[in-house]
């Protein structure tokens, strides 16, 4: 099936980058309020983030948070369910990854450290997420309202823990680790230096590959999709729906609990109350940007650490709300537009197919879709 | 298509083109609808019927032709104009909002207000009065998601008169109607004729269209391939058109058989010896609605038989089926399959122990619409597809090209999904998966198998059940349609109110003596 | 505090959940989900800010409020009606973008990071109009779903919005209805906040609008429920407020009463919670 | 949009001017406009522009990596004196200092860290901390709250439930304790999240249920979320007390008094060494003896404070500076 493939890469790129003009128009008016150049502000923007190492390093780190908070968003939204605790998820990963390598000892072999960190954070996050997948598998509590809340409750629970247990006096964070530091960027690329990207990108990688292969290629991927798409037919065809909804969020759980090694182990190497701070809400936009699609993912969560990044660097001479403006300017754009030019892809090839067969000259006066 | 006219033309459209995408669903399609007259719009599953019907309507707009209501042209029209210019339709897929009320239905669109407020009073008002007018009683407070299909069905009449429909249109409306039903339904139909109302009525039931009709119109591939008067002509005419070759009729007029069709009669021997293949013991199922959907139900059937339920739908039949397989908790009772215990077991565990089933829902059971076709024939044997946790993506797709061959299944592309096919080419997928090769079933639960699909795919169908109890299969069968259950079973229960009214041999049932039971004129012996 | 203080801290801390989750009964029921709410009530303090700052009057700063919730529910509506867009990134993306314009002119106008100046407003407790059109706003959400045309009409489309056009209603007509309704409604939660506090602070919203889409879910769906949810709910951050301070049980424990409230309430009592059937399909 | 970036060049004035000395400030999450030690320091920082003629450049990151970044933009750039605002920048401050061996680093509140001794773990040598003792103020407040209020019970609402409030919270406890041995202090938490340090809704609550509770003065360290205390005191008509800045204006009369943390000369003060180049690393410790925190005693609230009262917190005032009062810093 070239021709579809082709189809829909077409449509998967074109999309993104109507919304990125719109995006950049809009950008434009908001520049011109404040008296700037945009052209000098979009080139401050680029080569504050991939203009130099470091502005890049930057860019990769937070895509690679947001890339698991976005790919967490997506396992559920597969299985049909919106997990929106990526925060508390992330949060509590982090914390578990901290511990974990507070209590190893000094000098504990590093590889096996940061698998354990891994593993630890990959835990902690799955209990975060497996407590609204058994309220709903076993009550029915829909998993927005549990998940929302979950998030107030797990942040409090992790400021309690930080503020009574386990802290540096002064300050809102654990001890440093002792061991499962994950090497910086900087350490292979020296040109990274100083930024906060670190090998935590192979475990993005890896856990995208993971995830898509899960997803297309595997027995539980075609189970979960199918109780995402049709409950009713997913529990016709043997799947056992409420098995798949627990399993489904927790493991979504640990994608986003996963993303807690990124800043712990990778950057600050302590906990730090409030670092996973507004990602798990940005996953939900890059997971859906990235239309639930692993490699999608990735590249949304780079685009929006670009804007992230690259508004840093224009700060002296716009203010950074308005980044803050344009990021959400951008995801409506690109929400908007895709289902727009999807339509018109496919009316140019409707009209392609029919040219040749039909004589008559009478255009449609309405598309299709309006019907409804 | 040169017929000549007495009367003046309620509808003519002509040279109507209409494409989805790649599909041409109607291509110069024509139609012509004199006033006053029962139009029947025939033809096979897929050949544009709704299409052109939803043209009609203002549902969708042509991409090419015209049309005329009553001598105006309103080609591109909307549905308020049609509305307002007395067209109505009554869609083969209901078009009633299940949480509202029969009232607020009726009314919704064009609804009475008092004070500015609704007013529902008078809507409710409005249904009895409309009722009585017409036949077609209902109470207007009822929900419309506790109603029986038939009910639904007079609610969608009701509705379009309400609106002061001139010309009715009718798309399948007979597909989920019990005999007694339809019966009402052409007494109602004829009284909307009779009172200078035109109607249009979309039919797979050759036995309707001669019937009812003044003049039938055939659809095939898009096009209108012919039209004749129905008193000068006969089914096997009709037939002949609709699927362009030849076709032979049996003698129940209900099904169209061509030569290589097995027999309908059942092979001499019989398989009473056998054990029992399904046991159903003392079965009480409850429904959101009742406690007792299923009242208390027992029965078995042995291998090589085929067990008729009939019935007026929503008498649990449903539920039935589905506590059988596994998809409804059954609150006392048993079910066995072979000598084992299946009461508490999950539906993957029923199916490895020989269970199949084909559901009366396909778009919600039956099938994932946005899975390729090859992906929905491995739905439930997916772990047989699975090696070392992955799929099997190159069997899967052998597997699904050899039983879209078997099955006819158009079109032939293992990778289209399943949303893209026609209403019984889906069904055809459902059987495929159910009872094609890869199945190695004792037992199938077939719930209206036929429902909507069109002459041809009927006719294979049933040589598949017939089929697949000559290989020695015990097959429940339940269908709306009378004729389906008693040509096809050995045996044939009734059930009404949750419970078997009566159980008999199919050679000793007829379809009066069955609907006496099914409308409770004949109580339980 | 006597029993009338409580009572009366209650419905001020309800108010503003009654407002937002009125505005997401009713857009929800149309069919469009409502995880936009925190937007439009930030929006709309905002708005309600900045006309009550220029003209110095806070009825003006309410009709400002009301417009700033529904221009922003007009590109939540056009974006997910128009063009098809996907309810909840946009849901999300308007949310953040409520952030972010917020702060824009808030560093434009005023020139302020996180405060604006003080403006007038009203009075507190029972001397705010706000209040009592907060105690009406899901009655009266109520009656226009249940007691009125268009409410019948919101009703069949956000359950079958196929069935609805059959017969000629405007389905598109109905959802923007709605959801510039649930916009305006929302706004003045959001509205009541600023108003009452003379002021505008950056994210003063403080995550109401979320509760706001808990309680509707926690309603299911039925206005007087929400109603109801969004009582408890401030009655639950009441109970905190109270037990708080007394250094017997750490903050964060009692910091989370709410929230675990919610969810043993939504596992124990509510059950299973069934959305409008076309809640956030995208139409074809 | 190309006519756009052609139209707009040229016009922008993205450049920045690098001669004499150049000062970066990158602020905490609230940024400018908190009229609180953000504007602290940015207060401290212009009126150096003006009076030291230095350049100053300022960052206002939008998340956490963002605090690191914006001090090592402005490193890069070589400024000569880089400062974070607030207790967060600790970390990075400290390892930048490190990498940039030349440059100044200074951070307001920058929290210290001791070894299993207790001994102070030295700074790097071109780092300052600029620290306060808030306590000590909140002693004085707290006392003043004390022998003001005509209740037996005085308020505190804190903002996020962290270490940085509760030493506000126990020196205003110790104060009113100390004038006051049977007064009770109420003291709440507007939450545990960030949030809580503007959610003003939140504030006015507490404050409300506080006040009708007896209470009739209550004393705030909770960012924007004062804000809503103030609204609180104008509607029952009682006082509040403001925190870092003279917070008179936010609510004229109904301010007892504001327990200032002088953010403004901290920060004039690093500059101007750095400018005339006696900066030095190390802690900069601020208290009532430097000066450096204190209560607000103007023509605004002169009304509301007796002679007496006056005269009494004077000399309490006095006694900390003397050591005679020793302030503690937990709860
Ligand atoms: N909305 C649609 N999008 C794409 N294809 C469509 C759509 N509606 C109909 N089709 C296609 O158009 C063709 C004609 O469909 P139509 O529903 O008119 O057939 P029909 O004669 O009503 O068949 P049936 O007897 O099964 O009801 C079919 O191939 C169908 O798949
Ligand atoms: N978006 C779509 N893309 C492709 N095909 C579609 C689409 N929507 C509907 N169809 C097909 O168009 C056909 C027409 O729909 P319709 O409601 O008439 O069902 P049908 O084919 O008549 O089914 P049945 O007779 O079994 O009820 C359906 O078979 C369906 O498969
Ligand atoms: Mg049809
Ligand atoms: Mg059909």
């Amino acid at each position: 099936m070239k021709p579809e493939r082709r189809e829909k890469i077409e449509e998967a790129l074109f999309a993104p980058l109507v919304a990125i003009l719109i995006a950049f128009v809009a950008g434009d008016i908001l520049m011109l309020s404040f008296n700037q150049s945009p052209f000098v502000v979009w080139r401050l923007l680029l080569e504050g983030s991939w203009g130099n190492a470091y502005g890049f390093g930057q860019v990769l780190y937070k895509a690679t948070t947001l890339s698991f908070t976005g790919m967490a968003v997506a396992f559920a939204y597969r299985a049909g369910l919106f997990n929106i605790g990526g925060e508390g998820q992330l949060a509590a990963g982090g914390l578990a990854a901290a511990l974990v390598g507070f209590a190893l000892p000094v000098g504990f072999p590093a590889i096996l450290a940061i698998l354990l960190g891994c593993l630890g954070a990959a835990a902690a996050g799955g209990v975060v997420g497996a407590v609204p997948g058994y309220l709903r598998v076993r009550f029915g509590a829909h998993e927005v309202i549990t998940t929302i809340m979950l998030n107030f409750v797990v942040l409090a629970l992790l400021n309690w823990f930080i503020a009574t247990k386990l802290r540096v006096p002064e300050t809102l964070h654990t001890p440093e680790i002792h061991a499962g530091a994950i090497p910086r960027l900087s350490a292979i690329l020296p040109a990274f230096h100083g930024s906060a990207a670190n090998l935590s990108v192979i475990a993005v990688i890896i856990t995208a590959v993971a995830m898509w292969y899960y997803m297309f290629r595997t027995r539980g991927g075609y189970e979960l999709r199918a109780v995402g798409l049709q409950p009713d037919a997913a529990e016709y065809g043997g799947i056992s729906v409420r098995r798949v909804l627990f399993s489904a969020m927790t493991i979504s759980g640990v994608i986003a609990g996963l993303g807690g090694i990124n800043f712990v182990l990778g950057y600050k190497y302590y906990y730090e109350d409030g670092f996973a701070g507004g990602t798990g809400f940005l996953g939900i936009a890059v997971a859906l940007v990235g239309r639930n699609n692993p490699f999608g993912i990735l590249i949304a969560a780079l685009f929006f650490a670009t804007l992230s990044q690259g508004g840093l660097a224009l700060n002296a001479f716009v203010p950074k709300q308005m980044v803050d403006v344009l990021q959400g300017v951008v995801i409506i754009a690109i929400a908007a537009s895709v289902p727009e030019v999807q339509r018109i892809l496919l009316g140019a090839r409707k009209r392609l197919v029919d040219k040749p067969l039909s004589e008559s000259a009478a255009a449609p006066t309405q598309p299709p879709a309006a019907a409804v | 298509m040169t017929t000549p006219r007495t009367s003046p033309l309620a509808v003519r459209m002509h040279d109507i083109s209409k494409s989805f995408g790649p599909v041409r669903a109607n291509r110069n399609a024509s139609l012509e609808v004199a006033v006053g007259e029962i139009h029947a719009l025939v033809g096979e599953n897929g050949a544009g019927k709704s299409t052109l019907m939803r043209i009609l309507g203002g549902l969708l707009n042509a991409d090419s032709g015209i049309m005329d209501v009553n001598g105006r042209d309103v080609t591109g029209w909307s549905t308020p104009d049609a509305i307002a210019a007395g067209v109505g339709v009554v869609h083969q897929h209901f078009m009633l909002v299940p949480t509202l009320t029969v009232a607020e239905n009726l009314v919704l669109g064009k609804e009475p207000t008092r004070g500015g407020q609704f007013d529902n009073r008078r809507a409710i008002a409005d249904v009895k009065r409309l009722g009585e007018e017409t036949g077609l009683v209902i109470d207007g407070t009822r929900l419309i998601s506790d109603l029986s299909v038939g009910e639904a069905q007079r609610v969608e009449i009701l509705k379009t008169l309400y609106r002061g429909a001139k010309i009715l249109v009718l798309d399948e409306p007979t597909a989920v109607l019990s005999p007694p039903e339809v019966k009402d339904l052409a007494q109602v139909l004829r009284r909307v004729r009779d009172g200078g109302g035109t109607v249009i009525i979309i039919t797979h039931r050759l036995d309707e269209v001669m019937d009812l009709s003044e003049n039938i119109t055939v659809m095939r591939a898009g096009e209108t391939v012919a039209r004749f008067r129905t008193r000068d002509t006969n089914p096997a005419e009709i037939a002949q058109a609709m699927v362009g070759r030849h076709v032979r009729l049996t003698t129940r007029e209900f099904a169209i058989v061509t030569e290589t069709t097995p027999s309908l009669q059942r092979s001499a021997e019989s398989h009473t010896a056998a054990a029992d293949a399904l046991i159903v013991r003392d079965l009480v199922v409850a429904s959101s609605r009742k406690p007792h959907e299923v009242d208390t139900v027992s029965f078995t059937i042995h291998p090589g038989e085929i067990f008729g339920i009939a019935g007026v739908e929503g008498n649990g039949q449903t539920e039935l089926i589905e506590a059988i397989a596994g998809l409804r908790h059954a609150t006392t009772g048993y079910v066995g399959i072979g000598n084992r215990d299946v009461t508490a077991a999950s539906p993957r565990e029923r199916a490895d122990l020989g269970l199949s089933h084909i559901p009366e829902d396909r778009q919600r059971r039956g099938l994932i619409l946005d899975y390729s076709i090859a992906d929905n024939l491995i739905l439930g044997m997916q772990h047989r597809f699975t090696r070392r946790g992955a799929l099997d993506a190159h069997a899967i797709t052998e597997y699904a090209r050899a039983q879209i061959a078997a099955f006819d299944i158009r079109p032939p592309d293992p990778l289209l999904p399943a949303r893209a096919l026609s209403g019984g080419n889906q069904q055809k997928v459902v059987v495929a998966r159910e009872m094609g090769g890869g199945r190695d079933y004792s037992v199938l639960l077939a719930s209206q198998p036929t429902r909507g699909v069109d002459v041809g795919a009927i006719e294979f169908i049933h040589s598949q059940l017939i089929a697949a109890r000559e290989a020695g299969k015990a097959i429940l069968l339940v269908s709306a349609e009378l004729n389906e259950v008693l040509s096809l079973s050995d045996r044939v229960a009734v059930m009404t109110g949750g419970r078997f009214v009566v159980v008999m041999p199919a050679a000793d049932a007829t379809e009066e003596l069955l609907g006496e039971y099914m409308t409770g004129a004949r109580a339980a012996a | 505090m006597n029993s009338f203080e409580i009572i009366t801290q209650i419905l001020r801390i309800a108010a503003p959940y009654l407002f937002a989750a009125a505005g997401g009964v009713i857009a929800e029921r149309s069919g469009i989900i409502s995880l936009t709410l925190e937007g439009y009530m930030l929006g709309g303090a905002f708005a309600a800010v900045v006309g009550t700052f220029y003209t110095g009057s806070p009825t003006i700063g309410v009709l400002c409020g009301i417009g700033g919730g529904m221009v922003l529910a007009l590109i939540h509506a056009i974006s997910c009606i128009r063009y098809r867009a996907d309810q909840v990134i946009v849901g999300i993306a308007i949310n953040l973008f409520a952030i972010g314009i917020t702060r824009f002119f808030l560093k434009l106008l005023f020139g302020s990071s996180s405060n604006s100046p003080r403006v007038a407003g009203f009075a507190s407790g029972y001397a705010n109009p706000l209040l009592w059109l907060g105690l009406l706003a899901t009655p009266v959400v109520a009656f226009l779903l249940f007691r009125t045309t268009f409410g019948l009409r919101v009703r069949a489309t956000g359950e079958k919005p196929e069935a609805a056009a059959s017969v000629g209603v405007s389905v598109h007509r109905v959802q923007y209805t709605a959801v510039v309704l649930s916009g305006a409604l929302a706004a003045l939660g959001g509205v009541y906040l600023a108003l009452d506090q003379h002021q505008f602070t950056d994210q003063m919203t403080a995550g109401r609008g979320f509760i706001a889409v808990a309680a509707v879910i926690f309603g299911r769906w039925s206005p007087l429920r929400a109603g109801a949810a969004c009582l408890l709910f401030a009655a639950a951050e009441t109970a905190q407020i109270h037990l708080q301070g007394n250094h017997v049980v750490a903050s964060q424990f009692i910091e989370m009463i709410p929230y675990v409230l919610t969810i043993v309430a939504l596992a124990g009592v509510v059950g299973r919670a069934i959305a409008p059937s076309a809640l956030g399909r995208a139409e074809t | 949009h190309i006519a756009l970036m052609i139209a707009g060049r040229g016009r922008g004035d993205a450049t920045l001017d690098h001669s004499g000395t150049t000062i970066g400030i990158v602020f905490d999450v609230g940024g400018r406009g908190d009229k609180s030690f953000n504007d602290g320091a940015y207060a401290g920082a212009d009126s150096a522009r003006r009076m030291l003629g230095v350049t100053v450049r300022y960052i206002e990151p939008g998340d956490g990596s963002d605090r690191e970044s914006g001090l090592r933009l402005l490193a890069a750039e070589k400024m000569n004196l880089v400062m974070g605002v607030g207790f967060i920048f600790t970390d990075d401050l400290t390892s930048l200092a490190r990498e940039y061996p030349n440059i100044n680093f200074a951070g307001i509140d920058l929290s210290l860290a001791y070894d299993s001794t207790g001994k102070l773990i030295p700074l790097p040598p071109n780092l300052a901390a600029l620290k306060f003792r808030e306590e000590e103020g909140s002693f004085l407040v707290g006392s003043l709250a004390a022998l003001v209020g005509h209740s037996r019970k005085v308020g505190f609402i804190g903002g996020m439930d962290i270490p940085l409030i509760h030493k506000f919270e126990a020196g205003y406890t110790a104060g009113v304790k100390y004038v006051c041995p049977d007064c009770t202090v109420i003291s709440q938490y507007a939450g545990v999240t960030p949030d809580a340090f503007k959610n003003p809704s939140r504030g006015k609550e507490l404050a409300l249920s506080q006040y009708q509770s007896g209470v009739n003065i209550i004393f705030h360290a909770s960012g924007a979320t004062g804000q809503g205390v103030f609204e609180a005191a104008r509607q029952m008509h009682k006082l509040a007390i403001g925190v870092d800045a003279d917070q008179y204006q936010e609510a004229p009369g109904y301010i007892l008094t504001s327990m200032v943390k002088g953010v403004n000369a901290a920060t004039f003060d690093v500059i101007r060494r750095v400018k005339d180049g006696s900066f030095h690393g190390g802690v900069y410790s601020f208290g009532l003896k430097e000066g450096g925190v204190g209560y607000v005693y103007n023509e605004h609230n002169k009304a509301l404070i007796p002679d007496s009262v006056h005269a009494r917190i004077e000399a309490i005032k006095a006694l900390i500076i003397a050591g005679k009062i020793t302030v503690p810093t937990t709860r």
